[in-house]
């Protein structure tokens, strides 16, 4: 138990954390060369495979689901690069890792954006 | 003598880069933002200071899991733009100051800063957008930058004690430095945001305001805040701010507000600056 | 609870470990040194520690001047021999403790030890070396390590102080580990020796035996020490004695001096071994 | 003026120092491959051209003068990776710097080293 656990919705980076999610990561860090860009895009499977990722982190990584990637490891900066690949916004992943529309998410955000109210703690109302 | 003249706190946000190079800085949705940066702009046009340091943190882009440290200073000559997965920003390249980052990093390590020492450093949004905030779109930046990047991605980032401590070191060590010039220290991140998750999109203002106020009036009180404290009502990514209290503490114990500007959203973001001269 | 049961100071020199490597030992050169391994290692047989934490330094192989950290902790699964510059030393893949390295890690640096960490890291002489004086030449190393590297070769290292009081919260940080675990930490490198310029192969025997006294009844006065002297009285190498004070820090206020070995020279170093342990 | 800076001697790798050799020591760095290794020895001038090197450090790369290479911003642990290719001791270097014959430095190291006595501070007698 650490003292963020009861954070909801939130996936704090630590070193548990990190080691889960090691090759996924590496490989998003890849995606910052533009001739690994390039091969990712001709073949996503191929480039993905013996990369050391879990089959389960391989099909997040394909199915672009943002949230299973936090959840098998991923850290945000490294799993959007995914995102930028597919000319997506922050906004959008924003808001399918909230269960929210790119638009709706958008207009949250320009209402001064989700409420600290209520999100503080798991359980709390 | 080189001396500390100014502190400058501001978000880092990629978008408000994106937004500046795609000549949308007049759009509605950006025009807000941007005129409150105007009269930040006016003072560093007056300002003219000779370096830059810029305490700021890389994403993904010169540093991976291979390899994440606590904190760095850049020594080089220059800093490219970094390609953090869609080419790097067209801004021009970051020139360094060898001779005062080499004294900062010798002087750090025997005051006991464990700093790693960076001669190849891509230089990513973290460090240039603030660039951009303040110097607008010039040829060449106006002045030398000492890149001092601070990881607060990998959990747990220093605590804000440390990076205040490190400023306060920072502050002794410039003064000691056998050459007049001018220094601004940027502090950026922040403020309110989290990007990933179920609670995406997390705004906290109150906690901005205060975090503003308290940087003026209090810093001392905000080294002692838990990480957990900003994780919990700043976000999973507001933890960058303890990178302002790095620039605070270079700034001695009183400061006056030159400038202050805050603005929701940027992006998934809240975005802050601060201006502040020791006094 | 895990918990350190002893601390191991000894010289990493390569030609020690090339002379195991090519069947050397009983020469008349090599001879006289090994000799006084065994009682060491027949120690060390008997200790059997779970885990062993390696102070030392890196040799331009994982590291290089683009990249300098002043403290790097291996959190890595597995860490290869390094290539040198003649093809990596034909020893095991030394296999690290990647829960308990983290738990150092985060905790180093919330208590304020700005730490690089790393995944990836190719590990030298400076490691290797160590590993073959204490447990000869197995088909697999007999514990789990975790390499925690200093820099020493880019002028400042970390102060000896510094280094002792990371030895210090190493000590505490292992004792809040929750899995029963016997430690030992190794401090590496050293003795007098100076390879580089005109004044290179000095050595100071009364220097190093003075230094092998204090350790064991004068670690604080050691901290005391200025680089300057240990390059002047040690040679420019010999500062990598500061690693010992590492070691030290972590046994705790008193020790009891199980064994101590001391030849010269090996190649071009003054070669000390000591086997601490807690009281 | 350094504390340091009246041992004999002794180039202590200091940012001055570092900055000074970067190139060339980065060169030396790149011999921790095998393959780079092949390419030097195939041809030395070519390997170097194109790394940044100043004439001097090249030359004095060319010529094994590892005192030179001193001087020059070079450090020892990577200055000697040109001797490693070679196949000289620390020894061979060690004597070269200090004007002396590989045995002769032998025979040094084997009666106690290079004493500490007059070596401490130039000008010391
Ligand atoms: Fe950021
Ligand atoms: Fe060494």
């Amino acid at each position: 138990m650490k003292d963020y656990s009861d954070i909801p919705g939130t996936y704090v980076f630590d070193g548990e954390h990190s080691r889960k999610g090691y090759r996924l990561n590496m490989f998003c860090m890849s995606l910052n060369e533009e001739a690994n860009r390039e091969l990712f895009i001709q073949d996503e499977s191929a480039y993905l495979d013996g990369r050391g990722l879990t089959p389960a982190q391989k099909r997040a990584v394909l199915d672009r689901d943002y949230l299973e990637l936090l959840k098998l490891g991923g850290n945000i900066y490294y799993t959007f690069k995914i995102a930028m690949l597919d000319r997506k916004s922050m906004q959008y992943v924003g808001g399918q890792m909230s269960g929210m529309t790119e638009e709706a998410f958008k207009e949250m955000m320009a209402n001064g954006g989700r409420a600290i109210e209520g999100n503080r703690r798991v359980g709390e109302s | 003598m080189a001396r500390i003249v100014a502190g400058i706190g501001t978000s880092h946000v990629p978008a408000i880069g994106a937004a500046m190079d795609n000549g949308l800085t007049d759009s509605d949705y950006w025009a807000p933002l941007f005129k409150g940066y105007g009269p930040a702009r006016e003072w560093m046009r007056k300002t003219q200071p000779d370096v830059a340091i810029i305490i700021y943190n890389d994403h993904a882009s010169a540093f991976s899991l291979e390899f994440i440290p606590t904190f760095a200073i850049g020594v080089a000559d220059t800093f490219q733009p970094a390609d953090e997965g869609y080419g790097p920003r067209d801004v021009p390249v970051v020139v360094g100051h060898p001779a005062l980052a080499w004294h900062l990093a010798e002087n750090l390590i025997l005051n006991e800063f464990d700093m790693t020492i960076v001669n190849n450093l891509a230089v990513d949004h973290g460090l240039t957008v603030p660039l951009s905030i303040m110097f607008d779109q010039p040829d060449v930046w106006p002045c030398r930058v000492i890149p001092v990047c601070v990881n607060v991605i990998q959990y747990p980032p220093p605590t804000g004690k440390r990076c205040y401590d490190l400023g306060r070191a920072i502050a002794r060590i410039v003064a000691s430095f056998d050459e007049d010039l001018t220094v601004v220290v940027f502090g950026t991140g922040g403020m309110s945001h989290q990007l990933q998750g179920e609670r995406a999109g997390v705004i906290n203002q109150p906690f901005d305001i205060d975090f503003l106020d308290r940087l003026v009036s209090d810093p001392i009180g905000l080294t002692e805040r838990p990480h957990v404290d900003y994780i919990r009502e700043a976000g999973s990514e507001g933890i960058e701010l303890v990178m302002w209290l790095a620039m605070r503490g270079a700034l001695g114990e009183s400061v006056r507000q030159v400038y202050r500007h805050y603005h929701v959203p940027a992006s998934n973001t809240a975005a802050g600056l601060t201006v502040l001269e020791p006094v």
